[in-house]
C-alpha cells in the first residue's frame, strides 16, 4: 500500500462523494432538455440536500432503531461501494478488501436494510415497496453477478482492480461476450436505480412507486442520506460500468500524473454516460409492475449468455 | 444323561400333575414352578456341554451339540417367562370369564406337554423321532388353539390342524426316503435314521434320493416354519389362541421347524454337490419376507399383524441360512434367537394390551402410553426392535445378513430393501398411535405381569451392543456344524 | 423265496391304488368309510407278507398295529362319529368326479416317474411299489383338496398315512419300531382330536361343511 | 494408589478419550434426567446447564483435535467379532466442532426454554436429548460399519422421540412417522453400501475399506447407495418430504440441532464414504451430486420464500443450504476427478465453511422462533409482527442471524458462497468442454439462490419483528429468558466471528481438505494478513474486516458530521403513508403476500390451492395452500401401488381351507418337478 495509494483512495472517494449528486443533477437537467421542459439545474440536487439536511427529520412513534440506523448504514454501504471501483486508480488500498462477488454483497446489504427499515413502520406502502424493492433485487442481483463474472473469466480475477487493469491494457479485440454483459449491465443499472422503465424517480403515485415507497416514511436528514446514497450508488453503477467496458485512462500504480489525467476522463465519461441515461430514459416509457421480472429475467438470461459465449469462443 | 432324562421329564410330569390340579388357583404358580424347574435343568445339561462336550443318551437316541443346546436354553426361557407372564393373563381371563375350570386344566397340562413335546424335538438324534415330536407338537398346540371354543377359534385350530399335519405327512414320506438312502450305506440295524450317523456317511448317501427326500422335507417343516405360501395356518393360529400360545407359537415352535429343516440341509449339502439346498430356502425365504411385508400392510388385528411379522422373520432368517456361509449362518442364528426373545415379548405387552382394550382391532387402540407407560414403552421398543432399529439385536443380524447378500446374492437385496420398507411402515404406522396420542383404553383390576417383556428386551438390547463369549463359541461351532466341518 | 411274493405285494399295491381312486370317485361318505378299511385290510396284508418273504419280525408288529389302528379302531369311530353327528349324505366334490379322475391319473404317471429312478436303488423286494405308495399319498392329498366336508377331509388324511405306512414298507420294510410306534400314536390321538373337533364345530356351526370355516380371512 | 491413578489419568488422556468422555458425562446427565422424571427446575437449571458446558468442552477438544495426528481406540461392545472402533482424524474433530459449539449454545438455550406440559416428561427430553447429543458424535467417531450403523439409527430414533414430544398432536404423530420412515429406509441404504464398500471380507472396519480396491461399477453402486441414504437424512431431493414436517413440529432446540447438526451429520457420512473409503472419484458422480445438490437448492429457497409458518420457512431454507453444500461436494469430486486438487480443496473448504456457518445461522434462527412461539404461542407469519418492540433481544440477535443466513457481507454465510463462487470462476479448465459449458449455468444458479435466500430472509424477519402487530395480544409477549439470551448470544457470536475471521477458520479446517483431497488452502490464505486469499491477491480477496470497518467509519463519520454541521432534532409522529389515516396492523404486507411474486414467477414449483373471493360473497376471504408436487406425484402414488399390489397379495388369503391345501399341493408339485432337473 503506496502512499499514492492512500491518496487516490481519498481522491477518489471524496470525488464519488461531491460528484455523485452532480451526477444526478446533470441527468435530470439532460433529461429536462430533452423533453422540452425547462431545467431546474445541476446543483440542484446539492440545494436539496441542504434543504433536508437543516430540517428536523419526523420518525413515526412505534419506529425501532432499525429505522434510524438504516440510512447511515445505506450511505456507509455506497460510499464504500464508491471507494472500492477503480474509477481513477487501481492502486486502491481498500479494493483489496472486496472484490466484485463482494461488491454485489455490499448492494444487496444496503438493499436488505432499506427494505428492513421500510417495512418496520408497517404502514402498507412501506411492505409494498420492500416486497418490490426485493423482488427486483433478487432477479437483478444474479444478473450483475454475471456480468461481473464475464468480466472477471477474461481477466481470470474477480478483484476489480486487476479487472480493470487487464481490460484496460488489452489490444482491441471485439468481445462478443462484453457486447452481451454490457446490455445485460445497462437493464440492471436502470432497474437497480430505480430508472424508467422499471421505476420513475420523478414520481409519488403509489402504485407503481418502488424507491419512493420505500423511503415514504423518512424525512430530514435521514431522507437527505438516503438520496445521497442513491445518487452515490447510480454513481457507482455508472462507475463500474466504465470501469468494465470504457477502462481506459484510469490511472495505474506508480504513475502519480496518470491520476491528473484520469479525472477529467472520468468526468467526460460519466457526463457521456449520464447524457445517454437520460436519452434513454426519455425514449423508453415506464413498464407494469408485473413486466419487471420479465425484464430482469432477460438481462439474466443475457449475462448468462455472454458467460457461456465466453467460455465457447473464448473471449 | 440324568440331566437330560430331567430336561425332558420335568415339563412330562408337569402336564400329567396339571391334567389333574389345572383347574385350581394355585396352577398358575405351579405350572411357572415346573418351568422353572425346566429351565434350571436345562442350565445345567448347559453347562455339562460347556465342560464335557456333546452328550449322547439312550443308544444314540438324544443327543445334545452346539447346535441344539442353546435352543433349548432358549426354548426353556422363553418357556419360563411365558409361564410367568400367563399367571395374571389367565387370571383376567377367567375373570371376564374366557376360560373356565376345564379350559384352565387342559391348557396349562398342555402347555407343560408342549414345551416337553418341544425339548424332544431338539433333543433326539432320531429324525423319526424329530417327526413325531413335531407332529405331537402340533397336536399340543391344536387343543391350545382352540381353547376358548369360539368359532373362530375352532376356526384357527382346524385350518391349522390340516394343513400343518398335511404338510408334516410330506416331511414323513421324506423322511422314509432319507432312511431308504442310509439303510444302502448303513445298514439295517444300524441306527440309519440317527442324525449323527447320517452324518458321518452323508457324502456316501445316493443323491437322486437325497434331492427328493430333501424336497418332501422342505416342504413339510417348511409349513410349520410358515414359509409362504405354505403359512396360511399361521395368521390365523396366532391371532385367535390365547396371547401366551401366540407368544410361545411365534417365538418358539417356529425356531424348532426351522431346527429340523436345518438338520436336514446339512445332510443334503453334504450328499448333493449342487445348492439345491441353499437355492430353495432363500427363494422361499425371499418370497415370504415380500409377501408377509405386504400383507403386514393390510392388517387390522394386532396379533394378526406380529403373525405376518413372524412370517417375515422366518423368511429373513431361512433366507440367510440358504445363502449359507460362516457370517449369514451366524446371523441367522442370532436372528432365531433375538426373534424368538423380541418377538414373545411383544406378545406379552400386546396380551396386555387387548386385555385393557378389550379388543385386538388395533383402530380401536389409542394412546396406551397414557393409561401405563409400561405397557406402552414396551409395545413401542418392541415393535421397533422388531422391526430392526438398533441397538436391538434384531439390527445386528439385519446388519450382517444385508451386507452378506448385498455381495453374495446382489439380484436379493432390492427386494429385500422394498420389504423392509414397506414392512416399517405398515407396522410403525399403527403401533405408534395405538401406544401415542389420546388415550381410550382403561386400567385393569391386576397388574400386568411386565417383567418378562423388559427381561426380553433388555436381553435383546444386550445381543445388539454385547455378545456373551460362550454365546459367541456356541453360534461359530454351530455354524460350522451347519456348514458340514 | 419265490417270485410269487413279489407279484403279490405288487398285486396288493395295485389294489391300495385302485382303493385311492375309488376313493377320489366315492360321494357318499359311509362308502367312503368302506373303501378306506379295505385300504387298511391292503396294508396290513402288503405288511405281513414282505415280514413273512423277508423274515423281518417287527413287520409282523406293525402290521399288527395298522390292523388295531386302520382297520378296527378308526374305522369304528368314524362309524360313531358319523351315526351321532348323522352325516351319511352324499358328499359334493368341489370338482366334478370326471375332471378329478383324469387329474389323478396325470399324478400317477407322475409320481411313477419320480419314484422310477431311486426305487431301483431299493434294496427291498417291494422296491416297485414305492411309485404307487407316492401316488397313493398324492391323490389322497387331492381327495382333500376337493372334499367340502369335514369327515370325507379326514378320511383322505388318514388314507395319506395309509399311503406313508406303505411307502415305508415298501421302501424299506418299514420305520424302526419307536418311530413306528410314535407315529401310530400320534394317528391315534390325531383322530381322537378330530372326533372332538366335529363335535365342536357341529356345535358352533350346527353342519360339519367346512364352507363354514371360511370367516377368518385377510379382507 | 487407584485414586492417584485416577486423578492423573486425564492428564494422559488423547483427544478421543475426552470426546468419550463427554459422550459418557452426556449419558450420565439423562440416566440423571430419568431420575428427576418431572422435576423441571432441576432438569433445566441443571441438567441443561451442565450438558452445554460439556459441549463447550467437546469444542475445545476438537479444535485442538483438528491438527492433530489420528487417534483410534476399540470398546469391548458391539458384535463379537466387530468391537465398536472409534477414530479421531480431522474429518471427524471438524464435524464434533460444530456439534460441540453449537450444542452448547442449544443447551444453555434449552436450559431456558423447556417449560411445563409438553407432552413428554421434562426428564425423560433430557434423556432423549442427550442420547441425541451423544449419538451424534458417536456417528462422527464410529470407525467401523456397525458402530456407524448403530449410532445412526439411534441419532434416528432419538429425535424422533423428541420430535414426537408432544404427541397428543395428530399432525406431530404423522410427521414423526414420515421422518422416523424415511430415516429408516434410508440407513438400509447405507447399509447396503457399507455391504458392497465390505466386498466380502467380512471386516467391516473403515480401515480394511480403505485398504480395499472397488471396480469402477462397485464403487458407483457405493456411491448412488450413499447418495440415497445420506441424501435421505439430509433431504435432497426427492427425499425431503419428512423435514418440513418435522422441524415445525419439534420443540424448537431439538429443530435446532436438527436442522444446524443432524443434518451434517448426513453431509459427513457422504464425505467419509466419497474421500475416505473409496478414494476414487468418477466425473459422473461430480456432476450428479451437482444437479441434485442444485435442484434441491432451488425448490428449498423457492419454498421457503414461500411458507407461511416461520419454522418451515427455516426447514425449507435448510434444505437449500443443504442443496448448496451437497453442490459443492458435487464441484470437489468434479475437481479431483480430473485431479484438480487445489481447485477441489477450495470447493471443500467452501462446503465445510458453509457447514459451520449454516449450522450456527440456523440454530441461532430456530431458537430465536422458539422464543417467539414462547412468548405469543404462534407459529403462523400472518398473526405477528412488530415484536422488535416487545422482544428486542430476541429481534436484534436474530437479525444477525437473518443477515447471515441471507448470504450478505460481512457474516458467515457469505464468505462460504463467495468461496463457492471463486471455485466455479475457476473451473474453466476442466477437461471435458461439456462441463465447462455447465458450469456457468451452475454458477448462475447458485447466484440465483443466494438472491432468492436473500428474499426470504427478509420476508422472515420483516413480517415477524418489524411493523405493526397483527394480533393484539402480541403486545403481551415477554422477552427471552436469561439462559436464552446466553444461548443465543453465543450463536450470534459463532456467525459473526465466521463471518470477521474466515481466514483463521480456513487456516483451522485446512488439515481436513488436506486428508480427503491431498490439498488445502492453508498456505496461501494467509498470505494477505486478514485478507481472505485463496489463491493469489490478484485473482481474488477479500477482508470482511476492513469490509465492516470501512461501512462502519463511513456509518460514524455521516452520523458525527450531520451532528456538527446540522443537527440531531428528531420529533415523532404517527406515520404518514401517503396521509392516509386509518393506519392498522391488518393493512401491512402479509406473509402470502410477500411470497406471492415467488409463487407468481416459479408457478410451475408449487401445487396451489386457490379459494379466492366471490363478489357475493358477505365475508370474503382468500385463501392459498402451497402444496409440493413431489408429494402428489411420487409419495402418494407409491402409497397407493404399495396398497394396490397388497390387496392383490391379499387374494391370497381368502379363507377357504381347500384353496390353503391346493397351494401346498402345487407348491409340492412344483419344487418336485424343479429337483427332478
Amino acid at each position: 500500500m503506496t502512499r499514492l495509494g492512500v491518496v487516490s483512495q481519498l481522491l477518489e472517494i471524496g470525488l464519488a462523494l461531491l460528484l455523485a449528486p452532480l451526477l444526478s443533477g446533470w441527468i435530470n437537467q439532460c433529461r429536462a432538455w430533452l423533453q422540452n421542459k425547462s431545467a431546474p439545474g445541476f446543483l440542484q440536487p446539492y440545494r436539496l440536500l441542504h434543504k433536508l439536511f437543516n430540517k428536523e427529520s419526523v420518525v413515526a412513534e412505534h419506529a425501532s432503531p432499525l429505522f434510524r440506523s438504516a440510512p447511515y448504514i445505506v450511505f456507509g454501504c455506497m460510499a464504500l461501494a464508491c471507494a472500492i471501483v477503480p474509477t481513477l486508480s487501481t492502486d486502491l488500498p481498500l479494493s483489496p478488501a472486496a472484490d466484485a462477488i463482494a461488491l454485489v454483497g455490499l448492494f444487496a446489504l444496503a438493499r436488505v436494510f432499506i427494505s428492513l427499515a421500510a417495512m418496520d413502520i408497517g404502514t402498507s406502502f412501506g411492505t409494498l415497496g420492500a416486497r418490490r424493492e426485493m423482488l427486483i433485487g433478487f432477479l437483478a442481483e444474479p444478473a450483475l453477478l454475471m456480468v461481473l463474472f464475464s468480466a472477471s473469466l477474461i481477466s481470470k480475477s474477480t478483484s476489480l482492480t486487476t479487472i480493470v487493469e487487464t481490460l484496460a491494457h488489452r489490444d482491441m479485440a471485439i468481445y462478443p461476450s462484453l457486447a452481451f454483459a454490457g446490455v445485460a449491465f445497462t437493464m440492471v443499472s436502470l432497474a437497480e436505480n430505480a430508472r424508467v422503465p422499471v421505476d420513475n424517480p420523478a414520481t409519488h403515485l403509489e402504485l407503481t412507486m418502488i424507491h419512493e415507497a420505500l423511503i415514504l416514511e423518512y424525512s430530514g436528514r435521514h431522507l437527505a442520506l438516503l438520496e445521497w446514497a442513491a445518487s452515490l450508488k447510480l454513481f457507482a453503477y455508472s462507475c463500474t460500468g466504465l470501469a468494465l467496458f470504457f477502462p481506459w485512462g484510469v490511472a495505474e500504480a506508480e504513475a502519480p500524473l496518470a491520476l491528473l489525467v484520469a479525472m477529467p476522463m472520468l468526468v467526460l465519461k460519466l457526463a457521456i454516460g449520464g447524457a445517454l441515461l437520460a436519452f434513454l430514459e426519455t425514449l423508453s416509457a415506464k413498464m407494469r409492475i408485473f413486466r419487471v421480472p420479465e425484464f430482469l429475467a432477460t438481462a439474466f438470461l443475457l449475462a448468462v449468455i455472454g458467460l457461456l459465449v465466453n467460455i465457447l469462443v473464448g473471449a | 444323561m440324568e440331566t437330560l432324562l430331567f430336561v425332558l421329564g420335568i415339563p412330562l410330569f408337569g402336564s400329567l400333575v396339571l391334567a389333574f390340579t389345572g383347574q385350581r388357583d394355585i396352577a398358575r404358580e405351579i405350572n411357572v414352578a415346573f418351568s422353572l424347574a425346566t429351565f434350571i435343568a436345562t442350565c445345567v445339561l448347559t453347562g455339562e456341554v460347556i465342560s464335557g462336550g456333546p452328550i449322547f443318551a439312550w443308544h444314540r437316541e438324544f443327543f445334545i451339540d452346539p447346535l441344539n443346546v442353546f435352543l433349548v436354553t432358549l426354548t426353556a426361557f422363553v418357556g419360563l417367562t411365558t409361564a410367568i407372564f400367563s399367571r395374571p393373563y389367565m387370571r383376567i381371563e377367567r375373570d371376564h370369564g374366557k376360560m373356565t375350570p376345564t379350559r384352565l386344566r387342559l391348557y396349562h397340562s398342555m402347555y407343560q406337554l408342549f414345551s416337553c413335546t418341544m425339548l424332544v424335538a431338539l433333543t433326539t438324534n432320531n429324525l423319526g423321532i424329530l417327526w413325531v415330536a413335531m407332529e405331537a407338537a402340533t397336536l399340543t398346540t391344536v387343543l391350545l388353539v382352540s381353547v376358548y371354543r369360539t368359532p373362530a377359534s375352532l376356526e384357527a385350530a382346524w385350518k391349522y390342524f390340516i394343513l400343518c399335519g398335511v404338510g408334516i405327512a410330506q416331511a414323513l414320506f421324506g423322511t422314509v426316503l432319507l432312511y431308504m438312502a442310509a439303510e444302502k450305506v448303513v445298514g439295517v440295524d444300524g441306527g440309519a435314521l440317527l442324525w449323527t450317523n447320517l452324518a458321518a456317511v452323508k457324502g456316501r448317501l445316493d443323491p437322486g434320493i437325497i434331492t427328493l427326500a430333501f424336497a418332501f422335507l422342505f416342504i413339510g417343516y417348511g409349513t410349520k416354519v410358515g414359509l409362504v405360501p405354505m403359512h396360511n395356518w399361521l395368521p390365523d393360529a396366532h391371532a385367535e389362541g390365547p396371547t401366551p400360545v401366540s407368544a410361545v407359537l411365534s417365538g418358539l415352535l417356529l425356531n424348532v421347524a426351522v431346527y429340523a429343516l436345518l438338520r436336514c440341509k446339512v445332510l443334503t449339502d453334504g450328499a448333493l454337490e449342487s445348492n439345491l439346498a441353499g437355492q430353495l430356502m432363500m427363494g422361499f425365504g425371499l418370497l415370504s419376507v415380500v409377501i408377509a411385508a405386504f400383507f403386514l400392510s393390510r392388517q387390522k388385528d394386532v396379533k394378526r399383524m406380529f403373525a405376518y411379522s413372524s412370517i417375515e422373520h422366518m423368511g429373513l432368517i431361512t433366507f440367510a441360512f440358504g445363502m449359507g456361509g460362516p457370517i449369514a449362518t451366524y446371523a441367522g442364528l442370532l436372528h432365531m434367537t433375538v426373534h424368538s426373545l423380541i418377538k414373545s415379548a411383544i406378545f406379552f405387552a400386546v396380551g396386555h394390551a387387548t386385555q385393557k382394550a378389550g379388543t385386538q382391532i388395533m383402530s380401536d387402540i389409542r394412546g396406551l402410553i397414557k393409561v401405563s407407560p409400561t405397557v406402552g414403552w414396551g409395545m413401542m421398543l418392541g415393535s421397533l426392535a422388531i422391526l430392526g432399529m438398533p441397538p436391538f439385536g434384531v439390527f445386528a443380524s439385519e446388519f450382517l445378513i444385508l451386507t452378506t447378500a448385498m455381495r453374495e446374492q446382489p439380484w436379493a437385496t432390492p427386494f429385500l430393501l422394498l420389504a423392509l420398507g414397506v414392512a416399517f411402515a405398515a407396522v410403525f404406522s399403527r403401533v405408534q398411535p395405538m401406544v401415542f396420542g389420546e388415550t381410550t383404553v382403561k386400567p385393569l383390576a391386576h397388574p400386568p405381569a411386565l417383567l418378562p417383556v423388559f427381561i426380553h428386551l433388555g436381553l435383546g438390547l444386550m445381543l445388539g451392543l454385547y455378545i456373551p463369549p460362550y454365546l459367541d463359541a456356541w453360534y461359530r461351532q454351530a455354524a460350522r456344524l451347519m456348514m458340514g466341518a | 423265496m419265490s417270485p410269487l411274493v413279489g407279484q403279490t405285494i405288487n398285486l396288493l399295491a395295485a389294489i391300495l391304488l385302485m382303493l385311492s381312486f375309488a376313493m377320489i370317485s366315492q360321494r357318499r361318505i359311509l362308502s367312503l368309510i368302506h373303501l378306506f378299511t379295505a385300504q387298511g385290510v391292503t396294508l396290513v396284508a402288503a405288511t405281513l407278507l414282505v415280514g413273512y418273504a423277508t423274515h423281518q419280525p417287527h413287520l409282523y408288529i406293525s402290521a399288527g398295529i395298522t390292523l388295531a389302528l386302520k382297520v378296527i379302531l378308526i374305522p369304528l369311530l368314524l362309524h360313531r362319529v358319523i351315526a351321532r353327528l348323522d352325516v351319511r349324505w352324499d358328499v359334493e366334490t368341489l370338482i366334478n368326479i370326471p375332471t378329478t379322475m383324469i387329474i389323478g391319473i396325470a399324478l400317477v404317471i407322475f409320481a411313477f416317474n419320480l419314484a422310477l429312478p431311486i426305487s431301483k436303488l431299493s434294496v427291498s423286494i417291494a422296491r416297485g411299489t414305492l411309485g404307487i405308495a407316492l401316488a397313493c399319498v398324492l391323490l389322497s392329498f387331492m381327495m382333500m383338496i376337493t372334499r367340502s366336508k369335514a369327515v370325507p377331509q379326514v378320511i383322505g388324511f388318514l388314507s395319506m398315512e395309509n399311503g406313508l405306512f406303505f411307502a415305508a414298507t415298501s421302501a424299506t420294510y418299514g420305520m424302526p419300531m419307536v418311530v413306528e410306534l410314535g407315529i401310530a400314536l400320534d394317528v391315534l390321538v390325531g383322530i381322537l382330536i378330530f372326533g372332538v373337533f366335529m363335535f365342536h364345530i357341529r356345535e358352533q356351526f350346527d353342519s360339519l361343511d367346512i364352507r363354514h370355516l371360511e370367516k377368518l380371512k385377510d379382507d | 494408589m487407584i485414586g492417584a491413578a485416577l486423578l492423573d489419568a486425564p492428564a494422559r488422556w488423547g483427544h478421543l478419550d475426552w470426546a468419550l468422555a463427554v459422550v459418557t458425562a452426556w449419558l450420565l446427565i439423562g440416566v440423571a434426567g430419568v431420575f428427576a422424571l418431572r422435576r423441571l427446575k432441576l432438569v433445566a437449571r441443571v441438567l441443561f446447564p451442565i450438558g452445554g458446558a460439556c459441549g463447550l468442552l467437546l469444542f475445545g477438544v476438537a479444535l485442538s483435535a483438528i491438527g492433530a495426528p489420528p487417534e483410534a481406540s476399540v470398546l469391548p461392545i458391539g458384535l463379537p467379532s466387530l468391537p465398536f472402533h472409534f477414530r479421531l482424524d480431522s474429518l471427524s474433530a471438524f464435524f464434533l466442532l460444530v456439534i460441540g459449539s453449537v450444542s452448547a449454545g442449544v443447551s444453555a438455550f434449552a436450559a431456558g426454554y423447556f417449560r411445563k406440559g409438553e407432552g413428554t416428561p421434562p426428564g425423560l427430553l433430557a434423556l432423549e436429548y442427550h442420547l441425541f447429543l451423544a449419538s451424534m458424535v458417536l456417528v462422527v467417531l464410529a470407525d467401523d460399519a456397525y458402530a456407524f450403523m448403530v449410532m445412526w439409527e439411534t441419532m434416528a430414533l432419538s429425535s424422533f422421540f423428541l420430535v414426537t414430544a408432544n404427541h397428543r398432536i395428530v399432525e406431530i404423530q404423522r410427521a414423526g412417522y414420515i421422518y422416523l420412515l424415511v430415516a429408516h429406509v434410508g440407513a438400509i441404504g447405507i447399509l447396503l453400501c457399507f455391504g458392497v464398500l465390505q466386498a466380502n471380507t467380512g471386516d467391516y472396519t473403515f480401515a480394511n475399506m480403505r485398504a480395499l480396491e472397488l471396480s469402477p461399477f462397485w464403487a458407483s453402486i457405493a456411491f448412488l447407495l450413499a447418495l440415497f441414504g445420506f441424501g435421505a437424512k439430509a433431504g435432497l431431493l426427492p427425499l425431503h418430504v419428512w423435514l418440513p414436517e418435522a422441524h415445525p413440529a419439534a420443540p424448537s432446540p431439538v429443530s435446532a440441532l436438527m436442522s444446524g447438526v443432524m443434518l451434517k451429520t448426513a453431509l459427513y457420512g457422504v464425505l467419509r464414504v466419497l474421500f475416505d473409503l473409496l478414494h476414487m472419484q468418477v466425473w459422473w458422480w461430480g456432476v450428479l451430486l451437482l444437479a441434485v445438490g442444485l435442484a434441491t437448492a432451488l425448490f428449498g429457497v423457492v419454498f421457503a420464500a414461500a411458507q407461511v409458518d416461520m419454522k418451515r420457512l427455516l426447514a425449507y431454507s435448510s434444505i437449500e443450504n443443504i442443496g448448496l453444500m451437497f453442490a459443492g461436494i458435487g464441484l470437489s469430486v468434479l475437481f479431483s476427478a480430473y485431479g484438480m486438487r487445489p481447485m477441489a480443496a477450495l470447493a471443500l473448504t467452501a462446503v465445510l465453511y458453509h457447514v459451520a456457518s449454516h449450522a450456527f445461522f440456523k440454530s441461532l434462527l430456530f431458537v430465536g422462533t422458539g422464543s417467539v412461539l414462547h412468548a405469543t404461542g404462534e407459529r403462523n407469519l400472518g398473526k405477528l409482527g412488530g415484536l422488535i418492540r416487545f422482544m428486542p433481544w430476541v429481534a436484534w440477535i436474530t437479525l444477525l442471524a437473518v443477515l447471515a443466513s441471507a448470504g450478505l457481507p460481512p457474516f458467515g454465510g457469505f464468505v462460504s458462497e463467495w468461496l463457492l463462487l471463486q471455485s466455479f470462476l475457476f473451473s474453466p479448465g476442466l477437461p471435458s468442454s461439456f462441463l465447462n459449458m455447465l458450469i456457468p449455468v451452475v454458477a448462475a444458479l447458485i447466484a440465483l439462490i443466494a438472491a432468492l435466500a436473500g428474499y426470504t430472509m427478509v420476508k422472515f424477519f420483516g413480517v415477524i419483528f418489524l411493523g405493526q402487530p397483527r394480533e393484539d395480544k402480541l403486545a403481551q409477549a415477554h422477552d427471552a429468558s436469561g439462559w436464552e439470551r446466553i444461548g443465543m448470544l453465543w450463536l450470534a457470536g459463532g456467525c459473526i466471528g465466521l463471518g470477521l475471521l474466515p481466514v483463521q477458520f480456513i487456516a483451522v479446517i485446512d488439515p481436513v481438505t488436506r486428508i480427503l483431497v491431498g490439498a488445502g488452502l492453508g498456505k496461501t490464505v494467509g498470505d494477505g494478513g486478514w485478507l481472505l486469499v485463496p489463491v493469489s491477491i490478484e485473482r481474488a480477496s477479500y477482508g470482511p474486516a476492513i469490509f465492516l470497518l470501512g461501512v462502519a467509519a463511513s456509518f460514524a463519520l455521516a452520523f458525527l458530521l450531520v451532528r456538527f454541521f446540522y443537527h440531531g432534532r428528531l420529533r415523532r409522529s404517527p406515520p404518514w403513508d401517503c396521509g392516509y389515516p386509518w393506519q392498522n396492523g391488518r393493512m401491512q404486507d402479509t406473509a402470502e403476500g410477500f411470497g406471492q411474486p415467488i409463487r407468481q414467477i416459479f408457478e410451475p414449483f408449487f401445487r396451489m390451492e386457490r379459494e379466492l373471493p366471490s363478489p357475493f360473497d358477505t365475508a370474503p376471504h382468500y385463501r392459498v395452500k402451497v402444496g409440493d408436487h413431489f408429494w402428489h406425484w411420487l409419495y402418494l402414488p407409491v402409497a397407493r401401488l404399495v396398497k394396490r399390489l397388497a390387496d392383490l397379495i391379499g387374494l391370497l388369503q381368502q379363507g377357504r381351507i381347500s384353496v390353503y391345501l391346493l397351494y401346498g399341493f402345487l407348491t409340492l408339485v412344483t419344487v418336485l418337478m424343479v429337483v427332478k432337473q
